[in-house]
């Protein structure tokens, strides 16, 4: 038979019909609608026993308990541990997003060293005993030449086990620079030295059993503080419960609050003061604890013979109608809720714990101290406490000369200097006295930056960075490759808190003296360290002294003997409630007058004269001018964005909403009323341009921001990290400037202004 | 002698012509082919479709172009089953348009699921209340069906026709073309109206939701009808087009007027049916709803009341009296503007049962949502056109589509 | 469309949500992501193309300032019971039976290998409480690790949803069974996710139609209402709010409606 | 589509809708099988009937 074209045909035909009519077709069609359901890039979850662990959250301060959900060695969720005292089972988004960042590309993975310019984020990997030598070398030399007091460290937090190893390194080795990061903890920490002569405590808000919370102006349900504590003391609020906030902007807080004062931004001491002057005419203030356990409350002659005003007569000034007219707010609102407020069977007023404005408004947080002993509720429950800090149990630090020698020299930050003796960290004078500084008299010439990130979160972030592009040699030991990270010579990461061991002390603003403990619950994922180890071996390797200063095996060693006692139950139950350092009001004050003192004596003044020590409202004039398009400029904190040394993680960032964000663009809020000044619509693009900076946002048009203000939230405009997370928005502490206090140093300046013209 | 591939009796242009005006046909063809390839490669991420608008500019093309090419249904319902000869001039025509508009729609449904290689689960786990599944099954069947009455006009190509086997099964093809013709009729009357049934039935879209009889809502009945009215009409001017470019008269005016007379009462009568069910939705479906009329009119760019005067009174009542009107028919151009306005009325229709539903904000704090087409779906919702051009064209130059073409030009 | 099988208790889920308590926190959302795999992108804020199982929305009173008053609403799948009891607007369109009305639960589930895209459900859904994997899910570096075993991951290309954790309430059974009381299911034991994690109590999730169970109050409160009630989707999820202007909110009304919890008052 | 497919239920609606869809397909096809056999039969009588085919 021929094989012509036809026959090919037939046959190629035959061919096709035949398998059209065998099984074939319909076993090759289920086949790829089964290959479609296993995509080999679809990752298959392996499953395995469920184990729960328990630990401490350390991404934020507020050091909630959690419970771990883990499936052989890898943990898949995390939720709120039901028992733990400070957040009794809630969490807040970052807590829960934070295995994002337990893997993920922001881990820094392994130590690092800089190949690149500073900045670049170029690194190489260096290992952990090469990256120690270098740092003990770097430091050792600075020491050998008597500028060891040039070494700073810069540090989240001043409590707990790691950041006292840190001053306890600097003190073997030479430095006075321990710096804490700025934040409204530096407000409370000076009203608690002045009012109630307590150095360096913990300032706590029992909002657990507070039944009237007066809160001027913390985000209290905005992510400030310890959100879990707050998240859960607003849980079991009931119908007799009350929350009045004081705010210029609608936050989530005021939203919530049974009643929002809506007082113009930097007026709050005003409304405090003016409360009081209604509280004491109307004689509804706590009689007994003025009489026996106040000083200052009426005038006064001292010693030398001087008269001086009392608290009585300071608020008989501020009357309601005065305070209106500061404030904006209503006489008779402010007479009503001062009244609520005396009447109230637990009151407690509270202020500012706002970390991303890191702002200090001493006479504002005194008035509101004074708020809270003219009700008596020092030390009481539901009201305000003062905590002394967990101590440890440990051996002198052994230091020779030079250390003698370093930790004698002034500070950096000029804190403790004469300008402001008060002060204890002033971070926020540091990079403009590095700037400055002639390159042969840097005030700091080798920085350790742990928990902390300030590059990102101080005011003038571009400042701040050719700050520390000046600075010779900087170490980071941040688990993440954060902006501070970014500029750094040697990355030594830690662990992530599921990985290590750590005392978690009592978050700042918590009414409770807890003491958590946070323990591995997982294997480390990368080649970190916990930085207690790495601190150890830094100071071991170091040697003399300083060596036989830190005399453990290791971090867990340390620990141990640190927490002597307490290490037990800490390990076993992850957390203690240290209930017997909670002083009643027998010992709540250690002033000379050993009372409250509504006037303090001790107040530093700028001209250290007789200005009034009293607790006044003093209008604060914000950087920046005002022209005709000007807006004051403020940050707001939102519960979706992590606005502190830890950025935002991408779970977070998808619950942003489009009015916030979008395509990268960061909205600000303006009132409609401010929007028809400047020609602005919903959506439009402007540009804001401050002292500090300028940048392109676009305009969210919201009601319940007052005219004349706009609000950008705080925590986005990243650089580093991930493309998850970095480039998104805009970063506000790049336009914002800090405005020193001129007794204190820190930041007072509650907002900028700032130029908003359309694009 | 070689049996030349024309139809018997007919002119075709010279090959190297013919190449070149099917060259811009191809060149869309090819943009759709890469545009394709990029949906089916990445994924529909690649068009401007989002959860707001999970139907689109796809959908609307499917309805769109099956509903023109309902043409087919209701021409063959009148030549084979009516009995309505002069119909049987242009059924040719409307058998191989409807076949172009349907094999696209499936093409573009393929296109449009986000999983193409599980779309077989639409018959294999059918869930038969949806709308959906009546429309993949019927939509299915009636494309072989119009294929089953494709093959006869193909065979009669004279080269085919020399296979004797060919010869016969035209011939008998032919005969029994009316049980054909009668189960496509059925098949499409229930996709048309399921077409319809897609959105009457979203009772949670109160902008589309529409009571009715039984299972079906108004809708169907709507959908089907306005496809058997405005089908044939397509179906006309496609005809009158291919006249034009062609240079040549194809069907006599007489079949394009009869047909113009049976689309234009069949438009009058369910404009007339439409303008009920769009005043009881207005004022009893909808605002039991809490809506009223102009909620889905007012707050956005587009959707204005214009829409719905254009589709009822411009797209609709007007283009019906001129079809009815024995004036309107004989004036070829008024009768083709006629028709024109229809064609839009009826893609209007559908884009707004598609769209608009789903801009409809329903949460009063959602606002309208408002969408454009990225250019994967332009290009592959004018694919439709192209093949149409390619398929046409091919099918007058081989296939003796019109049979008065010979005595027509002589 | 399977009815209820005589061996089975027969349960219907659902939740109650204080809007009045909800801060806008978006825990709820979060850990929604981490408990149902729930996968992201670099990009989110075009919320028509992100998934989101629950979604706060916030609201505003439109009063000017200051007596603007902000609320928020968490959203998630409505689980409706449908015009007709079992039908829900988007299980009666699904083409291949993708998505189901579960009898024995009342839950809206979702078949992601059944799935194939065509996105018909979420034409009918009033809520946009379904969304569509535009892309493949990518989990970078090492992120993979902390998916879950219990919800399977999504592929591109299918539509997927909130589930009132329904995993949950199969390991629940499944620990009842062991523990040999099948079918006893205690309110505890069986929660969504985001209720679990509400830090302001705002969310109770329980069976709707069993007395013990506190959504069972809830939901007769008097200023209980649904979204979009008159759409008779029938949701299964209420809420609770005394401000008006919320119920303005969540349903429309014509000019001179008022909502029910409110029409006493003007009358 | 079939009983064996997953979670397979029985009910009225199904019977219709098929046998509508069978129905449909049975006469296309058995149209369709009808010509073509009619065709054959055509075409081999028409090569018995004249013998100048080939």
């Amino acid at each position: 038979m021929k094989i012509d074209r036809r026959c090919f045909l037939s046959l190629a035909g035959g061919l096709v019909v035949g398998h059209l009519l065998s099984p074939v077709p319909w076993k090759m069609t289920d086949d790829i609608a089964i290959w479609s359901q296993n995509w080999p890039w679809t990752p298959v979850p392996e499953d395995g026993p469920v184990r729960w662990k328990e630990t401490v959250c350390t991404l934020c301060p507020g050091g909630c308990g959690v419970r771990v959900r883990t499936i052989r060695d890898r943990v898949v969720k995390i939720e709120g541990k039901e028992d733990h005292p400070v957040n009794r089972g809630s969490l807040c988004p970052l807590g829960y997003s934070s295995i994002q960042y337990l893997y993920g590309p922001s881990r820094v993975t392994t130590p690092m060293k800089r190949t690149g310019e500073r900045g670049s984020g170029e690194f190489e990997p260096i290992g952990w005993d090469a990256a120690i030598t270098e740092v003990t070398r770097k430091l050792g030399e600075l020491r050998q030449n008597g500028k060891s007091h040039k070494t700073a460290v810069i540090a989240g937090d001043d409590r707990g086990t790691v950041p006292y190893l840190f001053k306890r390194f600097l003190e073997a080795y030479g430095s006075p620079n321990f710096i804490r990061t700025p934040s409204g903890r530096d407000a409370h920490e000076t009203a608690a030295y002045l009012a109630q002569g307590k150095s360096a405590q913990n300032v706590g808000f029992d909002l657990e059993n507070a039944k009237y919370i007066l809160s001027f102006g913390c985000g209290l349900l905005d992510g400030c503080g310890a959100p879990g504590y707050q998240f859960a003391a607003y849980s079991n609020f009931g119908e007799d419960h009350k929350l009045v906030q004081v705010e210029p902007r609608l936050s989530n807080t005021a939203a919530r609050a049974e009643k929002w004062l809506p007082a113009k931004p930097g007026t709050e001491a005003a409304l405090a003061l003016s409360m009081a002057s209604v509280i004491i005419d109307r004689g509804l203030h706590n009689r007994n604890f003025i009489s026996n356990h106040a000083f200052g409350f009426e005038d006064f002659t001292d010693d030398n013979g001087n008269m001086h005003k009392g608290f009585r007569s300071l608020v008989s000034e501020y009357t309601p109608s005065k305070a209106a007219e500061i404030t904006g707010i209503d006489a008779r609102r402010i007479e009503s809720v001062a009244v609520e407020f005396a009447r109230s069977d637990k009151p407690v007023a509270i202020c500012g714990y706002y970390e991303s404005r890191n702002t200090a408004d001493i006479d504002k947080t005194l008035a509101v101290h004074a708020l809270n002993a003219l009700v008596g509720n020092i030390n009481q429950a539901g009201g305000m406490f003062v905590f002394p800090e967990p101590d440890y149990d440990l051996p002198e630090v052994q230091k020779d000369n030079a250390a003698s020698a370093g930790t004698e020299k002034p500070r950096a930050d000029l804190a403790g200097s004469d300008q402001y003796p008060q002060s204890r960290y002033l971070l926020n004078l540091l990079p403009k006295r590095i700037l400055e500084a002639r390159n042969n008299d840097l005030p700091v010439e080798a920085l350790l930056v742990v928990d902390a990130n300030p590059v990102y979160t101080l005011e003038e972030s571009e400042k701040v960075q050719e700050a520390f592009e000046k600075i010779p040699f900087i170490v980071s030991f941040s688990s993440f490759m954060d902006e501070t990270a970014k500029m750094a010579d040697i990355i030594l990461p830690d662990h992530h808190f599921l990985e290590g061991s750590r005392d978690v002390p009592a978050p700042a603003g918590v009414g409770m003296p807890v003491e958590g403990f946070s323990v591995p619950v997982v294997d480390p994922q990368y080649d970190t360290r916990n930085v207690g180890d790495t601190i150890i071996d830094i100071a071991q390797e170091m040697g003399g002294s300083i060596g036989s200063s830190f005399p453990w095996d290791d971090y867990g060693d340390f620990l141990e003997k640190a927490l002597s006692d307490r290490y037990r139950d800490l390990t076993r139950n992850g957390y203690i409630v240290n209930r017997d350092r909670v002083s009643g009001i027998s010992d709540a004050f250690e002033t000379d007058s050993g009372s409250y003192e509504f006037y303090p004596t001790r107040r530093h003044t700028a001209d250290n004269g007789d200005t009034d020590k009293l607790p006044a409202y003093r209008e604060i004039e914000i950087p920046g001018s005002n022209t005709n398009n000007a807006v004051a400029l403020v940050a707001y904190q939102s519960p979706r964005i992590a606005s502190g040394a830890v950025a935002n993680p991408p779970f977070m960032t998808k619950t942003i909403d489009s009015k916030t964000l979008k395509e990268d663009k960061l909205f600000i809020q303006i009132n409609p009323e401010t929007a028809r000044n400047l020609n602005l619509k919903q959506g439009d693009e402007a540009v804001i341009e401050t002292p500090a900076g300028k940048a392109t946002v676009r305009i969210d048009l919201f009601e319940g921001i007052m005219p004349g203000l706009a609000a950008m939230p705080a925590g986005l405009g990243h650089t580093a990290y991930s493309r998850f997370i970095a480039g998104k928005g805009v970063n506000v502490n790049a336009l914002l400037r800090a405005l020193p206090d001129p007794a204190y140093g820190m930041n007072t300046a509650w907002g900028i202004r700032a130029q908003l013209t359309k694009a | 002698m070689t049996t030349s591939a024309f139809p018997e009796g007919v002119k075709r242009c010279s090959g190297s012509q013919f190449i070149l005006w099917l060259l811009p046909a191809f060149l869309v063809l090819l943009i759709a082919a890469y545009a394709m390839f990029r949906v089916w490669g990445f994924g529909l991420n690649q068009t401007n479709m989002n959860d707001a608008y999970g139907f689109a500019l796809w959908i609307w093309a499917d309805l769109a172009v099956i509903a023109l090419g309902g043409g087919a249904f209701f021409s063959g319902f009148l030549a084979y089953i009516m009995g309505v000869k002069q119909v049987k001039n242009i059924i040719n025509f409307a058998v191989i348009l409807g076949l172009v508009c349907y094999s696209m729609a499936l093409l573009l449904l393929g296109l449009d699921v986000g999983q193409p290689l599980r779309g077989w689960f639409i018959f294999w786990h059918a869930n038969i209340h949806s709308m959906l599944t009546e429309v993949a099954f019927c939509l299915t069947i009636y494309l072989g069906v119009l294929i089953v009455e494709f093959i006869p006009v193909i065979l009669e190509n004279p080269k085919i026709q020399r296979i004797r086997f060919f010869h016969h099964l035209s011939h008998n093809m032919h005969e029994i073309m009316a049980v054909f013709a009668a189960t496509g009729v059925f098949l499409s009357f229930f996709h048309q109206g399921s077409l319809g049934g897609v959105p009457g039935v979203l009772y949670g879209r109160p902008f589309a939701f529409r009571e009715g009889l039984f299972i079906w809502p108004w809708t169907f009945f709507l959908f089907t009808w306005s496809a058997a009215a405005v089908g044939p009409l397509f179906t006309a001017s496609m005809c009158r087009l291919t006249e034009i470019i062609t240079g040549k008269r194809l069907v006599k005016d007489e079949v394009y007027q009869l047909l113009a007379k049976i689309s234009g009462w069949m438009l009058l009568t369910y404009i007339i049916a439409k303008s009920l069910d769009t005043i009881y939705w207005a004022t009893v479906t909808a605002p039991s709803a809490g809506f009223s009329l102009m909620s889905f009119y007012t707050n956005n760019p587009l959707y204005g009341i214009w829409i719905l005067i254009a589709e009822i009174v411009i797209c609709g009542f007007l283009p019906a009296l001129i079809l009815i009107t024995q004036k309107g028919r004989e004036n070829r151009r008024l009768l083709f503007a006629a028709a024109a306005l229809a064609i839009i009325g009826l893609c209007i229709n559908r884009w707004v049962m598609v769209l608009q539903t789903l801009a409809a904000p329903l949460k009063p704090f959602d606002e309208w949502f408002m969408y454009s087409p990225a250019w994967t779906e332009v290009v592959t919702t004018i694919m439709p056109v192209a093949v149409g051009i390619i398929v046409i064209s091919l099918a007058y130059r081989y296939l003796p589509l019109f049979p008065q073409e010979r005595e027509l030009n002589p | 469309m399977q009815k209820i099988p005589s061996h089975t208790k027969a349960r219907h889920f659902g939740m109650v949500i204080d809007v009045d308590k909800c801060t806008g926190c978006a825990s709820c959302m979060v850990a929604c992501y981490s408990e149902n795999n729930v996968s992201f992108r670099d990009e989110e804020s075009a919320k028509m193309l992100s998934l989101n199982w629950i979604m706060v929305y916030k609201l505003t009173n439109g009063e000017s300032f200051p007596d603007t008053e902000v609320c928020y609403l968490p959203q998630p799948c409505m689980h409706c019971d449908g015009k007709e009891f079992g039908k829900p607007p988007c299980v009666s369109v699904c083409p291949a039976v993708a998505t189901d009305f579960d009898w024995p639960t009342g839950i809206v589930s979702q078949i992601y290998t059944r799935c194939f895209g065509c996105r018909y459900c979420m034409a009918a859904c009033p809520y946009h409480a379904r969304q569509f994997n535009w892309w493949d899910p990518v989990w970078p570096a090492d992120m993979e690790k902390y998916l879950s075993p219990n919800v399977s991951a999504r592929t591109r290309g299918v539509v997927e949803k909130c589930s009132f954790c329904y995993h949950r309430f199969q390991l629940a059974r499944q620990k009842a069974y062991h523990e040999g009381r099948p079918e006893e299911i205690g309110e505890d034991e069986y929660q969504t996710a985001c209720t679990q994690a509400c830090p302001s109590g705002a969310i109770t999730f329980g069976d709707l139609d069993n007395p013990e169970h506190e959504v069972y109050k809830l939901k007769q409160d008097r200023y209980a209402f649904r979204l979009l009630e008159r759409l008779n989707t029938n949701p299964s999820v209420y809420y609770i709010s005394k401000r008006k202007w919320v119920h303005r909110m969540a349903d429309n009304y014509l000019e001179g409606e008022v909502p029910a919890a409110f029409a006493e008052n003007e009358a | 589509m079939f009983p064996f497919a997953y979670e397979w239920t029985w009910y009225l609606g199904q019977y219709l809708f098929m046998g509508a869809a069978g129905f449909a397909i049975s006469v296309v096809g058995a149209g369709l099988t009808f010509c073509i056999i009619k065709s054959i039969i055509d075409t081999v009588q028409e090569d018995e009937g004249s013998s100048d085919h080939h």
